[in-house]
């Protein structure tokens, strides 16, 4: 008698198979392996698949962004979008790499004055030293008047954002700055 | 657009399967020539006289469309005495003053009615020619971006279009001159070539037929950016090509929210909504800014309103009509601030610290070297960006430490750079070319330090407000008054980035969200933080959020997302419907007039005011919507109409006009003003001109560089460099020349080049291609070099960035940088390391004999 | 018709009962515009390493070619004088051919390269050991072996997408439609129309390549409309099984074997004398 | 790209320029990804398997010290194409996945079933006659490798034919021939080289045949291809393969003339065997050209379809 361990050993050899299975040449059912049968598209295991925008032109392509165990696993077009019906070009395709890839940073880099290497530095300690240096700048270069008229303005402050901001961060920062008096408040969207 | 906008192509080749034909014109074959129908390869910086041979030819051969262009546009508009043409004066129009380079509006007139309307004082607040000066370089062109600017709402008019003083014909003597020859000897195309498009253009336009103009920088990036798309402007309304579907003029804009970077502008001389930044001569309180920017007729009439909301969704219960609503909180312009005015304002000292978020000037701006020059010289620097950017690190390894220029230890910047998040880990919304708000959510909180501009902007604020918080200053009070109260969420004390939204779109005094700008009142009641995005969280809801799939919509799919204003798609689809508010045709049905509901109805939401019926006409004197009559499609125009002529508005001539860009091989065959005289120049030595057309030392740049994108790659690299998917799908730096060109300079496939300007010299690969073609132009062959601006030193793959060549001088009305057409040099091998690189460039400006005037003749 | 008649069902011979249609690629080149969102996408999906950095000079195509490491390759080909307007611009986004007879699966010693219920040809990843010789059988030259695994890898046509009734990470990016996926009998028809049309729009240059079950590997799961000859686009213009001629190898090779012992015999006994 | 790219020269015959369309001259063809390992292989195998048979036709002719060293020859040789074999793999630790199935699609399939039945036979005889145990089981197993030798020596020619390769494919008709013929001159060698002159004579009339086949398998292929068979004739292939026709006449006239001589008898079998893995890699290399120029695979295949009127 052969245990039946070893028949089930014999019975999934694929060479046994290729008998049992019509698959005399040994080309499809016989030859497939376990992993292959249970084969699955990590986007079926994704907890959550959440409606995005691509960051690359301004085309506006839908995307599905599908979070696995709170990372994101793949994106892609999303069909729904009347814009881009699920189609996304190259870059809008490398999005995963682009979120998710090596060449992220995710720590705060400091570079003192005259200093040749980057160090260290908390999140904290840098929101802190920012805000210290802008109060500081902003009164160094504060003009209350021009020529004999107001002005109400620094001009030792200035900003250039890119255009993937969204609109709400436009909103903000062009809120504060213009707030603080900053006026060289820039953006792609001039270039 | 098959390049830079693939997956907005799928439109035009579905378009092109149900029979539209494909025109493309571009200096270079691009993968758009490949699938277009027919290609027209035509000289960097030759539009205008390309699109103005066109407007010629449509003028001359009656192919515009008649019933459209008399009444809709302000074709039979009769202008004043005084205006002057650049057919009068050799290519510069009446008005110039040549001391302080900048035009006198007053000439450029509607004749009749109120000249200088009543509620909008266009009039220059201070004499003094460089105050009009300063003021002119504000951009006031660009703020009202939506189209409307001072202009009488009741001019004279002759409809038979035979009055000499009338738009038409001042038009048709303005463009008499732009013949197939001409724009042949200009462009480079050849008259059979131009023929077929004139052919192609007008037989596909009319009652039944719509053409569409689809544009990028290949227009805006010149010194004559504003009136190349000028220029369309008139051709498309004279083939009433606008406000119609399958018509238009769509730019292309590059990046994701790039449009609500100008809507909800970080943008020195605009607020939210095109309202101008206050100037410090002339807005000195709000009701002489108000009265300085508001129009009679139309939807600008309510400036008040659309600013009294702003004020108050800043400064909420500080702003009251006692203190002018904290309008004195606003600072003030006294001139350019552009960013190119910045990195002047970097070298000379005076700004100390800037923020760069997901920007990369030290390889992405227009003469990078200056820009890095800068940022050498600032107290600080802050970079927010997902990867280490060229501009976070160009103290270490950058081009000017290489020639030995700089060294690290003598650098005294400080630098702090700031983990950004991806779209992937906030929400938001970004506004699309088509001006349409889409919301992302987040899938995932950053890691690491990683925050989304929105943490850093608001913890920034909070950090500041609690620093000044004892303050007595009044200089602190705008700060301190700030609304600045947003829910957070999450571990990370995320802003909530829908309740900024909320604010944006605004809110009633009982705080009840606002549905659509027309509800904004000028008491101080209504709060909104942008006023064309008034409607945008109606009923609470975020309607830039709404996803209703595209399958079970009309092909409007006005449930996707929302379109500012008020979720219209088409702009000024009045224009859609034929005067009696019947549609042009059956097949060109948008929108009409439903005579049994009294209403505007179609596939759009009507860009009109919906019941107003065709047959209305407003009375003599009233203001604002109330003025608007059922045929003036153009509902934020100043007089309804569409501008064959630009009374207002632009600071560069009512009217486009060929001028040669800053730095070309040619002098300028239609008249003898070389370039634009407006255009803005900022003088310093490393921002040297060249020679242009017949002055000595211009054969030193024979050549025409323009420069352009990859589909596999983005702006300066910093999305797609650092990928390697991307990198290696376009692995290097190169340059595409014709092998003409490369017999002529020895350049080899694959080989190296050397391409040099006055500011810098940079190497790249050579790509030796047909699809680069010399051109005759003015009687001899032109070469042209092109050269995509995705590189620079640091990512996976690297090489010069194209901006070390570029110069700064700028298109006057909104200071972009002329980049699309440069004279240059190219040479074999590769540029010379270290201090030698400099030398070179030396060498190069002797021997065009350069100096600190070159180039800067008005 | 008749050649549908007489087309093979390569996934029942797999030993597939109860199958899904056969299902692949027509890649329309007449309105592919290069722009590579099929090789991106493809990577993203499959995680496919990225393969080398190197600016070849063949137009746009720094891509090179298919391999185990880039599964869709965009060709670029630039024709000086060839079109209207002087110059014809060719890109087609080249794929594993899934072919019908399918030498890389016929040759593979393990069993690794399967034919799926979708009649696609799969490399199991899990049990190929790299032995190379479906390498060397691809009439198309696609399948490679990847240095830095050791195995072999091809396009699978996204075979656990269509598992879970998804399409194809490339057919699903292609902007224009260029690649498209169905069920290849609707593709085949959709072609033949395709190429009608353009014939009738004047461009008798179009024409289909891999669509025929009459060809040499029995037509492929993955086809093409071309505007110029294959060769042109760096395809084989009539590739052939070659375990079509293994029945004949095989007899060969048995004769020589009986040759070769007789000799042995032969040596041996002459020697005797 | 249009190409005017005549057939090289350096092949007996020119042929008058064709043109040749390609991919910027790119091979259509992946080139092989085998390595010297396997003519390495392809070599030992069939020194193996004609060994194993030459060992039979020894012991039952009275040849015992040929018989002894052809089956430790045979059981050597295996070994070494075994340990060559799994050496060319990707993935070396999975070769044992070659058992999962057989495939009478697939030659490697086949030959390594094959090799796997014949290995422990042509082993066990050597062990046998080597450690003079088990006489019966030893004559069982030479037996069976005798019988099985020969279709370890053949079945590589299906191998190599069943590819997409132009060379090898084109070469299928010939290619078992030129293999079994290379087989018996490496055999035979082997025989000359290790056993006295006096104790060889089968060897060397099986070396003899096996040149004689080998030469005739080389001239028909040479003939019936035409220009096709350039790759076999140019480049390093064309050196290989003519060395390895020298390196056999050279060896067979040694081995005819010498017989007296011990060291001339070894140096022929040496030169025999050397010209018999010459030949193998002479093969390989002819393959491996013919995937790099494209013409080899575009022209054949334009030619055919323009003559179908394709």
């Amino acid at each position: 008698m052969i245990s039946m361990d070893t028949r089930r050993w014999i019975e999934s050899w694929p060479v046994f198979r290729q008998v049992a299975e019509h698959d005399p040449f040994g080309l499809g059912a016989a030859v497939k392996s376990r992993r292959t049968d249970q084969l699955e598209p990590r986007v079926r295991r994704a907890d959550e698949v959440v409606k995005s925008v691509c960051p690359y032109c301004a085309v506006g392509c839908g995307q599905q962004v599908y979070v696995e165990a709170g990372r994101v696993t793949q994106i892609e077009g999303d069909p729904d979008s009347p814009v881009s019906r699920g189609r996304l070009c190259p870059k809008g395709s490398a999005s995963l790499q682009l979120t998710t890839g090596d060449a992220r940073e995710y720590r705060v880099r400091y570079r003192r004055p005259f200093g040749t290497e980057w160090e260290d530095l908390d999140l904290d300690t840098a929101m802190d030293m920012i805000a210290d240096r802008v109060i500081s700048a902003r009164s160094t270069g504060w003009q209350s008047h021009f020529d004999g008229v107001r002005t109400r303005r620094t001009l030792a402050l200035a900003s250039l954002g890119g255009a993937t901001l969204d609109n709400e961060e436009n909103y903000l920062m062009k809120k504060l700055f213009t707030a603080l008096g900053a006026i060289q408040i820039e953006n792609q969207a001039r270039l | 657009m098959a390049e830079c906008h693939p997956v907005g192509f799928q439109w035009v080749m579905e378009a092109k399967a149900r029979g539209a034909t494909v025109i493309h014109i571009d200096p270079r074959f691009t993968r758009t020539s490949a699938v277009a129908d027919r290609y027209v390869p035509i000289r960097a910086g030759a539009d205008i006289a390309f699109l103005g041979g066109v407007i010629n030819h449509v003028l001359n051969s009656e192919t515009y469309f008649k019933e459209y262009v008399l009444a809709y546009t302000n074709a039979s508009t009769i202008l004043t005495e005084d205006y002057a043409d650049t057919e009068d004066l050799d290519g510069v129009f009446s008005g110039l003053n040549r001391e302080d380079r900048f035009y006198d509006f007053d000439t450029w007139r509607y004749q009749g009615g109120d000249v200088r309307p009543a509620s909008g004082d266009r009039s220059d607040p201070d004499e003094r020619p460089h105050v009009r000066g300063r003021v002119r370089q504000a951009s006031r062109g660009e703020a009202h971006g939506s189209g409307g600017a001072a202009a009488s709402a009741w001019p004279e008019t002759d409809d038979t279009l035979q009055h000499p003083r009338c738009v038409f014909q001042v038009l048709k003597r303005h463009f008499a001159r732009y013949t197939p020859e001409v724009v042949e000897q200009i462009c480079g195309v050849s008259q059979e070539q131009f023929a077929e498009v004139c052919r192609l253009l007008t037989e596909n336009s009319g009652r039944d037929r719509t053409t569409a103009f689809v544009y990028s920088l290949g227009w805006t990036q010149h010194t004559t950016g504003v009136q190349c798309i000028r220029t369309a402007a008139i051709l498309q309304l004279l083939l009433g090509n606008i406000g119609r579907p399958g018509g238009g003029i769509m730019a292309l804009r590059g990046h994701a929210s790039i449009q609500g970077s100008t809507d909800i502008p970080t943008l020195f001389d605009l607020l939210p909504g095109y309202l101008p930044m206050p100037h410090a001569w002339g807005n000195e309180d709000l009701d002489t800014y108000v009265r300085a920017e508001t129009v009679q007729k139309g939807f600008w009439a309510n400036t008040r309103s659309y600013m009294v909301s702003l004020l108050k969704a800043w400064w909420g219960d500080a702003a009251t009509a006692e203190n002018d609503f904290c309008y004195d909180y606003l600072p003030r312009l006294t001139g350019s601030h552009s960013t190119y005015e910045t990195v002047l304002a970097q070298l000379d000292g005076t700004c100390k610290g800037y923020f760069l978020y997901g920007q990369n000037p030290a390889v992405g701006s227009a003469n990078a070297r200056m820009q890095r020059l800068g940022m050498a010289n600032l107290d600080w620097l802050v970079v927010r960006d997902m990867v280490m950017i060229e501009s976070a690190t160009w103290w270490k390894d950058g081009p000017e430490i290489q020639t030995g220029e700089q060294r690290t230890e003598e650098i005294g910047t400080e630098v702090f750079f700031l983990p950004a998040a991806a779209h992937t880990e906030k929400s938001g919304s970004f506004t699309n070319t088509q001006r349409m708000l889409q919301w992302h959510h987040e899938a995932v909180e950053p890691a690491g330090d990683a925050r989304s501009d929105l943490w850093f902007t608001y913890h920034l604020g909070r950090r500041i407000r609690e620093k000044l918080a004892s303050s007595v200053d009044d200089v602190d009070r705008p700060v301190l008054d700030l609304t600045w109260e947003y829910p957070l969420r999450g571990s990370l004390d995320e802003p909530d980035a829908e309740a900024v939204l909320a604010e944006i779109n605004g809110w009633d005094a009982e705080q009840h969200p606002l549905s659509a700008y027309t509800q904004l009142t000028d008491d101080g009641s209504t709060a909104c933080g942008c006023w064309i995005y008034c409607g945008v969280h109606a009923d609470g809801v975020n309607q830039a959020a709404r996803r209703k799939p595209g399958q079970q919509q009309s092909w409007v799919a006005p449930e996707w997302g929302w379109a500012w204003p008020a979720n219209r798609r088409v702009l000024y689809n009045r224009a859609s419907a034929d005067p009696d508010g019947k549609p042009w045709s059956e097949r060109k049905a948008l929108i009409w007039w439903d005579e049994e509901k009294g209403r505007w109805v179609g596939h759009d939401v009507p860009d009109f005011i919906a019941d107003r019926p065709p047959f209305f006409r407003p009375s003599e004197g009233a203001t604002g919507p109330a003025a608007i009559s059922g045929v003036d499609p153009f509902i934020m125009q100043a007089d309804g109409k569409g501008w064959l002529f630009a009374p207002a508005g632009l600071v560069d001539g009512p009217l486009p006009t060929h001028y040669e860009p800053q730095e070309s091989p040619f002098p300028n065959l239609l008249y003898g003003q070389q370039h634009n005289p407006v255009r803005q120049l900022l003088r310093h030595p490393e921002n040297r001109y060249q020679p242009s057309g017949d002055q000595p030392g211009a054969d030193v740049f024979p050549y025409v560089t323009t420069t352009y994108r990859l589909t596999e790659h983005h702006t300066g690299g910093g999305m797609s460099r650092f990928l390697p998917y991307l990198a290696e799908l376009q692995p290097a730096f190169f340059c595409e020349v014709s092998p003409q060109l490369a017999t002529e300079r020895g350049l080899e496939h694959l080989g190296w080049a050397t391409v040099v300007t006055a500011r810098s010299a940079i190497e790249a690969r050579v790509l030796v291609t047909e699809r680069i073609r010399p051109l005759e132009v003015q009687g001899r062959t032109l070469h042209q070099v092109g050269l995509p601006w995705h590189w620079g030193p640091n990512g996976y793959t690297t090489g010069d960035a194209f901006n070390e060549l570029a110069h700064l001088a700028l298109e006057p009305n909104v200071h972009i940088q002329e980049v699309k057409a440069m004279a240059c040099d190219i040479r074999p091998g590769r540029r010379p390391r270290g201090p030698a690189l400099r030398e070179l460039v030396r060498r190069y400006q002797e021997r065009a004999g350069i100096t600190d005037e070159t180039g800067t003749e008005v | 018709m008749a050649a549908e008649a007489r087309a093979l069902d390569p996934a029942a011979l797999a030993g597939h009962r109860d199958h899904p249609p056969r299902m692949g690629f027509f890649t329309d080149t007449s309105i592919c515009i290069g722009c590579k969102a099929c090789e991106v996408a493809c990577k993203e999906w499959n995680a496919v390493p990225e393969d080398g950095l190197l600016l070849t000079g063949m137009s746009y195509d720094n891509t090179q070619g298919l391999g185990a490491s880039t599964w869709r390759h965009v060709a670029f080909i630039e024709q000086p004088g060839a079109d209207h307007d002087g110059l014809r611009w060719l890109m087609s986004s080249d794929v594993c051919k899934h072919c019908t007879e399918a030498a890389c699966l016929d040759v593979c010693p393990t069993g690794a390269l399967m034919r799926t219920e979708f009649g696609t040809v799969i490399v199991q990843d899990d049990v190929c050991n790299g032995c190379g010789y479906c390498v060397s059988a691809c009439p198309f030259g696609v399948i490679d072996r990847r240095p830095s695994d050791g195995g072999a890898h091809k396009c699978t046509l996204c075979y656990d997408r269509l598992g879970a009734g998804l399409m194809p990470a490339c057919a699903k990016a292609c902007p224009t439609e260029s690649i498209q996926f169905g069920p290849l009998d609707e593709l085949r028809e959709r072609a033949g129309q395709r190429v009608a049309e353009l014939h009738d729009a004047g461009r008798s240059e179009a024409r289909l390549y891999g669509e025929d079950p009459d060809d040499g590997v029995g037509g492929a799961g993955a086809f093409f409309l071309l505007l110029d000859q294959p060769e042109v686009y760096g395809l084989p213009p009539d590739p052939v099984v070659t375990t079509r001629e293994l029945p004949r190898i095989w007899r060969h090779a048995g004769i020589a074997a009986a040759s070769l012992a007789l000799a042995a015999v032969a040596a041996c006994v002459s020697g005797r004398r | 790209m249009k190409s005017r790219t005549g057939r090289r020269d350096g092949g007996k015959q020119m042929v008058p320029e064709a043109e040749f369309t390609s991919y910027y001259g790119r091979p259509v063809l992946k080139e092989t990804v085998w390595e010297a390992d396997i003519p390495s292989y392809l070599f030992l195998g069939g020194l193996a398997g004609a060994s194993s048979a030459l060992a039979a036709g020894a012991q039952l002719s009275g040849h015992p010290e040929l018989a002894r060293t052809a089956k430790v020859g045979a059981a050597g040789a295996i070994s070494l194409s075994l340990a060559a074999l799994v050496h060319d793999l990707g993935r070396p630790a999975r070769f044992v996945n070659m058992l999962r199935v057989f495939k009478i699609t697939s030659p490697m399939s086949v030959g390594t079933w094959l090799v796997s039945a014949y290995a422990p036979l042509a082993m066990g005889a050597a062990a046998s006659t080597v450690g003079r145990k088990l006489p019966r089981a030893g004559l069982a197993a030479s037996a069976g490798a005798a019988a099985l030798g020969p279709a370890v020596a053949a079945y590589t020619s299906a191998l190599l034919a069943d590819t997409a390769v132009p060379a090898w494919h084109d070469a299928r008709r010939e290619l078992p021939y030129l293999f079994v013929g290379s087989a018996a001159t490496a055999a035979g060698g082997l025989g000359l080289l290790a056993v006295r002159p006096e104790a060889a004579g089968p060897a060397v009339r099986l070396a003899t045949l096996g040149a004689a086949a080998e030469l005739s398998a080389e001239q028909l292929l040479d003939r019936r291809l035409g220009p096709e068979a350039e790759p076999y004739r140019t480049g390093r292939a064309g050196v290989l393969l003519r060395t390895g026709q020298l390196l056999a006449i050279a060896g067979t006239g040694a081995a005819l003339l010498g017989r007296r001589s011990r060291a001339v008898s070894a140096l022929a079998g040496a030169t025999l065997l050397a010209g018999s893995a010459v030949t193998r890699f002479a093969v390989f290399e002819a393959g491996r050209a013919s995937v790099r120029d494209p013409k080899y695979v575009v022209g054949p295949q334009r030619d055919r379809l323009d003559a179908r009127g394709g």
